[in-house]
């Protein structure tokens, strides 16, 4: 059960609405069923008191969403803005794209609402509530209720599992969960950090691009090339492993580059502090060889 | 009797020595404290086994004169390690097959009351063949 | 539709020994876009160059692929030949079969086949070039040459001689470097002083020199043609305008026990001081390490006694900044420290010498008025030994330098002739490896040193120096008598090897120049290009490319400054057309490029785009400087939307030969 | 039936100012080293996009090794301090996958070490040899 009630959400956008201080309020929206919740945005208020919640449902990330909606003309005539209600943990993603520049900071409001965990259809938990990384919101304009704090995860464990397995088994355990992929592009149409104006993989001129032949590059490099371009950047928020239809633990693989460049160039929290510089664009005289950090983690060590 | 080309190659093995180093500059010999005891001075050591000529070097006091103190290590301006061809010689030497350097019969000569019986025991391991 | 051309060339039998160059030119016929191909003897022979000429015009070639040396030896030499035949320059590629293929391989199959890999991977990335048209820089008229020294000095005055004006930066309080310091020269044996200091009036007087003596350079930015660089002008505490150089104040001051580095320490200076009589600009400086009027602020004698009113103990550093089109380094070299070579106990015994502090000894400016008397109780010495390669050719890292300082046999015949002319009852000892003296009339000058003068020259190295009493005890070999040689000597000199300046390595950093193991910058080809860094406007002068002797180091000076004056005679320069470019429609804007690059190349503009519903979106997108980018190519790596790409080295273009190889 | 020797295909990805000119002098000095080794010039190590790297392995490479200046003496200043991270977190990433991490490397080569350039492409092809062909990267979205 989440601590703040919708209604309480409700009523402060609804009275941004009204003031005319927001012109529209990006949030969720219920469905058919209390679990098909999906990001929404409002701008009347009989719309948002009829249609918003805020439930345990309510895993999406809103902070993406707004790369697109404060492109949009209205707001791009005056300084009009839109009120975000985000978790702690999307507060990282909105703060990697104002690093990025991504979203103009003053066309929106943002709320950050605690969070208690998000559970799916089942009721379970996502993993990325059990593993939570921070309770704690990192950028608003409003905090409804009291700020958490960040918190010592056991995010890293499965990683570690998975690097203590021999060579043999970590290639039967990933050719296991990658085998599956179907191509959706779910996952990268949720992740916060892939925001391309135009995705390599949808562009010809890249090289990457392959559509038509299953066989292509495209197919089987998609899910490393896809780690590495949010390498630094991914804020382990945790949605391409939430939105995948099979279940593959996508998030096992940013959060292995997550491991790695701590490990290697100090503690680095992609969205902790807007304007940080991300461990792959920078470097130091004495990092360590290539060679020396492969491996470093498990059993090959 | 020694192979004259494996016993030099078994020299540079065992001493790990790259006698191509050398640039004959003799500061080895300039450092010796045992230079004037020895038939060969260390930079011909040097280049008796670059050479292949060790011959001479296997059958020289030379070898027992040195005092392993490293002197010759420490001042060499390119590392070549000297008295590590030394030595090797000197297991050359010891390693002989067949070369008995030490016979039953010369032991009651050399003995002296404070010498400990596992000593003997062990030189005949070492110089008995 | 490209039409490509393919030429193959033996090199003689450099490829065609190992490649089968008629296989290589027949394989390769129908790769896609090949219209044309063949194989000659020598393509980058005038007659090579022909065909290709006419292959352009005949077959309306769009591309072509010279299967031939290294690009690095004749890439240049093909895109003028495509430029002569109207192809653009950068329609050119080169298949490596000569350094890459025929040399490395010895057998004719092996050879065959990978050069044809490797002509058609050069195919596939032809297929994807497109013209470029190199930009267009402006370049500033002046030059910055770092160091004072004789390298610096004769750079300055040829530049300045040119027309072109020059500033000198030097860090110490006076120009005139090391050659200053020297008593004669080898191997006229004409005084330092008397060749050195002329030029350095000349530089003073030069009116398009400016010399920025107790000077530092601080930061260095933009690029050839550009450079803006910021200069340190360290308080010397005297107003260098107003000082007349009279040197009263060096007389009065009242602190005396400064070790006087000009002499290599050997006597005293005070606080405020002129570092020598001909010292250029002859300016007092004030020591504030040791001046008790900076410390205490208690004495204040210098400023009393000085009738111009030029001390002024309230200067501050001054940074001044100015742009140059071209920069060059002369930073010179300094002896290596003794403190690793314990054998010859130069901590131990004052009486243990290096060169450099012989050079004082014999100077008649120096501490002993020219007379040579030891160090340590200044009596006159019966035996010198002299000891060579002290540091040089070693290979131990941590002792010594594993390079030849060239320079030690040269003045160590030449101290030992000085003694032996002056002081003939002087025994004169000197042990050495090798002998070097490759040079005009430079052997002549050792032979006389043995043969004229009595200097006994023994192959061997001294082991140890053990001070007993008023002796040193020498210990050393004599490799020919093969003797171990036990001498008794009143003075030990060491032929210390020489390095870089310390200076040279952060110089380096600032300049983008690359540089050796050793510390001495590297040229842009050891042979071809001896005076010139890799960085382009950056030119080598003096020690800091290699050791070397005063007669080379001037004509290194001269070269150089015939570079510095090649690039400021143009008006304009033509730079590299392989640079980064960044497509906006995909930019996202998110900075990664920007954080990446080296060279601040890259800039961001709130870029207007009409947007389907014609609304206009203004967006943050990327703008790369086209001059200041060097195309390293590390922006587009850093992209995350592939919006970034390197011109002639495109994503695209490497991909293709990687699929051509991997075929 | 009689297999013919195996011949891993190699891909070199070589700076121009320090690797590639190594490659030359590896080729002045006529050291030998296997022709299975093609070299690819890029300005500078920090031009290779891991995708390249993945590119060339899944067209059919058995290892990728990409060479650059030694670090500190990058033509570009800190071209291959990047390179130094991409490449460790890449072939990081491709050992966690399973794929034998022998067959990636990053090896710093300056433009006097034609030498070290030989003894590397040599250790190199041996390495990548004694693996076999790059199976696992192909099976990688293949069901067993």
């Amino acid at each position: 059960m989440q601590a703040i009630s919708s209604r309480t959400l409700v009523d402060i956008a609804a009275k941004k609405l009204a003031s005319g201080e927001v012109s529209a309020v990006l949030g969720w929206k219920k469905g058919l069923f209390n679990y098909d919740v999906t990001p929404a945005v409002f701008t009347d208020e009989k719309d948002l008191a009829e249609n918003f919640v805020y439930t345990d449902f309510c895993a999406a990330n809103l902070s993406k969403y707004l790369v697109n909606e404060t492109k949009k003309p209205e707001y791009r005539a005056d300084n009009r803005k839109i009120l975000v209600f985000l978790k702690p943990c999307d507060t990282y993603s909105f703060n990697q794209l104002l690093t990025e520049h991504r979203i103009h900071r003053n066309r929106v409001y943002v709320v950050a609402v605690p969070c208690n965990g998000m559970i799916d259809l089942t009721g379970a938990p996502y993993e990325k509530c059990v593993n939570c990384k921070s309770k704690k919101a990192v950028v608003y304009d409003e905090l409804v209720g009291e700020n958490g704090e960040v918190i010592d995860s056991n995010r890293f464990d499965e990683v570690e599992r998975i690097e203590a397995m021999s060579a043999e088994e970590r290639f039967a355990f990933w050719q296991n969960e990658l085998s599956r992929c179907i191509r959706c592009n779910a996952c990268r149409n949720v992740c916060p950090a892939c925001t391309c104006e135009k995705c390599v993989f949808d562009n010809p001129a890249s090289g990457l691009e392959n559509k038509a032949i299953s066989d292509s590059f495209e197919e089987k490099m998609f899910h490393i090339i896809r780690a590495f371009h949010v390498a630094g950047r991914c804020t382990d928020c945790g949605e391409c492993s939430r939105v995948c239809p099979q279940h593959i633990p996508l998030h096992l693989l940013n959060r292995k580059l997550i491991k790695d460049m701590n490990e290697a160039y100090g503690e680095y929290q992609a969205g902790a502090v807007e304007g940080s510089r991300a461990p792959l664009v920078n470097y130091s005289e004495n990092d360590i060889e290539p060679a020396e950090a492969v491996g470093k983690g498990g059993n090959n060590a | 009797m020694h192979n004259k080309d494996n016993v030099t190659e078994r020299v540079l093995r065992i001493s790990g020595v790259n006698a191509r180093r050398c640039m004959k500059c003799g500061k080895c010999s300039a450092s010796c404290p045992s230079y004037d005891e020895m038939e060969y001075h260390p930079h011909q050591f040097v280049y008796m086994v670059e050479s292949g000529d060790v011959e001479p070097l296997l059958n020289s006091r030379s070898i027992y004169k040195c005092l392993t103190c490293f002197a010759c290590v420490d001042r060499c301006p390119r590392g070549v390690e000297p008295v590590k061809l030394v030595e090797a010689i000197r297991l050359e030497v010891i390693r002989e097959q067949g070369a008995n350097h030490l016979r039953a019969d010369d032991v009651p000569a050399k003995i002296d009351e404070d010498v400990p019986q596992q000593l003997l025991v062990s030189a005949f391991r070492k110089y008995a063949k | 539709m490209p039409r490509i051309g393919v030429f193959v060339c033996w090199c003689g039998s450099n490829i065609a020994g190992t490649v089968d160059v008629s296989t290589v030119s027949e394989a390769v016929k129908n790769e896609q876009g090949v219209v044309f191909s063949t194989n000659y003897q020598y393509m980058c022979s005038q007659s090579g160059q022909d065909i290709i000429k006419n292959a352009i015009r005949k077959h309306n070639l769009t591309g072509i692929v010279v299967c031939s040396c290294s690009p690095r030896m004749h890439e240049a030499t093909f895109r003028k030949t495509a430029a002569a035949a109207g192809l653009n320059p950068y329609m050119v590629e080169i298949a490596n079969i000569r350094e890459q293929c025929s040399w490395v391989h010895k057998d004719m199959l092996t050879g065959t086949q990978k050069a044809i890999v490797l002509t058609k991977a050069a195919i596939a990335k032809v297929n994807l070039n497109s013209p470029l048209t190199p930009g267009e820089s402006p370049v500033t008229k002046r030059a910055l040459v770092i160091g004072g020294g004789i390298a610096g000095i004769q750079t300055a005055l040829d530049i300045a001689d040119a027309g072109f004006p020059v500033d000198i930066v030097e860090t110490k309080p006076t120009i005139g470097g090391k050659m200053a310091q020297l008593d004669k020269t080898f191997p006229t044996l004409d005084c330092a002083a008397c060749i050195l200091t002329p030029k350095m009036v000349d530089a003073a007087q030069n009116d398009k020199i400016r010399i920025y003596s107790y000077s530092e350079v601080e930061e260095v930015n933009g690029f050839v043609g550009n450079f803006d660089v910021k200069i340190r002008r360290k308080a010397r505490y005297v107003k260098e305008e107003l000082c007349t150089g009279c040197g009263l104040c060096t007389e009065k001051c009242p602190q005396k026990k400064v070790p006087n580095e000009f002499n290599m320490g050997m006597d005293n200076r005070r606080a405020i001081y002129i570092p020598f009589a001909q010292a250029v600009p002859k300016v007092a400086t004030i020591d504030a390490d040791y001046c008790t009027m900076l410390k205490t602020g208690k004495c204040g004698v210098c400023s009393k006694v000085c009738t111009a009113g030029a001390i002024d103990y309230k200067q501050k550093d001054e940074i001044i900044t100015e742009r140059y089109g071209a920069i060059v380094a002369a930073t010179g070299f300094n002896p290596i420290s003794m403190d690793k070579f314990d054998e010859y106990a130069y901590s131990q015994s004052k009486d243990v010498i290096t060169s450099l502090e012989f050079e004082r000894l014999t100077n008649a400016a120096g501490p002993t008025a020219g007379k040579l008397l030891r160090p340590s109780d200044g009596k006159h010495p019966h035996t010198v030994v002299f000891v060579q390669c002290v540091g040089s050719r070693c290979a131990a890292a941590e002792k010594g330098k594993e390079y030849c300082s060239k320079i030690c046999c040269m003045y160590t015949a030449k101290h030992a002739m000085l003694i032996r002319d002056k002081y003939p009852d002087v025994e004169v000892y000197v042990f050495y490896i090798d002998v070097r003296t490759p040079g005009k009339n430079f052997d002549e000058f050792y032979r006389r040193a043995v043969e004229e003068y009595g200097v006994h020259y023994i192959k061997g190295m001294v082991g140890k120096v053990s001070p007993e009493g008023d002796v040193l005890k020498v210990q050393a070999s004599d490799l020919i008598a093969n003797k171990q040689l036990h001498i008794d000597a009143d003075l030990v000199v060491l032929a210390a090897a020489i390095e870089p300046d310390k200076s040279a390595r952060s110089l380096a950093t600032m300049l983008t120049a690359s540089m050796d193991t050793n510390d001495f910058f590297t040229e842009a080809h050891p042979k071809l290009r001896p005076v010139e860094s890799p960085t382009a406007g950056v030119f080598l002068s003096g020690a800091c490319q290699g050791p070397k002797d005063i007669p080379e180091t001037v004509s290194q000076a001269g070269a150089a400054a015939s570079k510095v004056i090649g690039l400021l005679a143009k008006d304009k320069l033509i730079g590299n057309p392989c640079i980064a470019h960044s497509d906006e429609m995909m930019c996202n804007g998110c900075s990664s490029c920007e954080r990446v690059c080296p060279y601040g190349a890259i800039t961001y503009v709130n870029k207007e785009f009409r947007m389907p519903d014609r609304t206009t979106l203004v967006r943050r997108v990327a703008s790369v400087n086209e001059a200041v980018c060097q195309g390293c190519g590390a922006c587009t790596v850093a992209c995350p939307s592939g919006a970034m790409d390197l011109r002639g080295f495109t994503a695209q273009q490497i991909m293709s030969e990687v699929d051509a190889i991997c075929k | 039936m009689q297999v013919s020797e195996y011949k891993p295909r190699i891909v070199a990805f070589c700076c121009n100012w320090c690797s590639y000119a190594g490659a030359d002098l590896a080729g002045n000095n006529r050291l030998n080293y296997p022709a299975e080794v093609k070299i690819i010039r890029v300005p500078c190590s920090c031009r290779v996009n891991p995708s390249f790297v993945l590119r060339a392995f899944q067209r059919g490479a058995d290892g990728v090794i990409i060479c650059g200046c030694h670090p500190g003496d990058c033509h570009y200043t800190s071209g291959n301090y990047y390179t130094r991270r991409r490449m460790a977190m890449l072939f990081s990433m491709l050992e966690y996958l399973g794929i034998e991490k022998e067959r990636t490397r990053v090896e710093w080569v300056s433009a006097a070490e034609g030498a070290k350039f030989a003894a590397t492409m040599n250790d190199f092809v041996e390495t990548v040899a004694a693996l076999g062909e790059n199976k696992r990267l192909e099976d990688l979205r293949c069901k067993r």
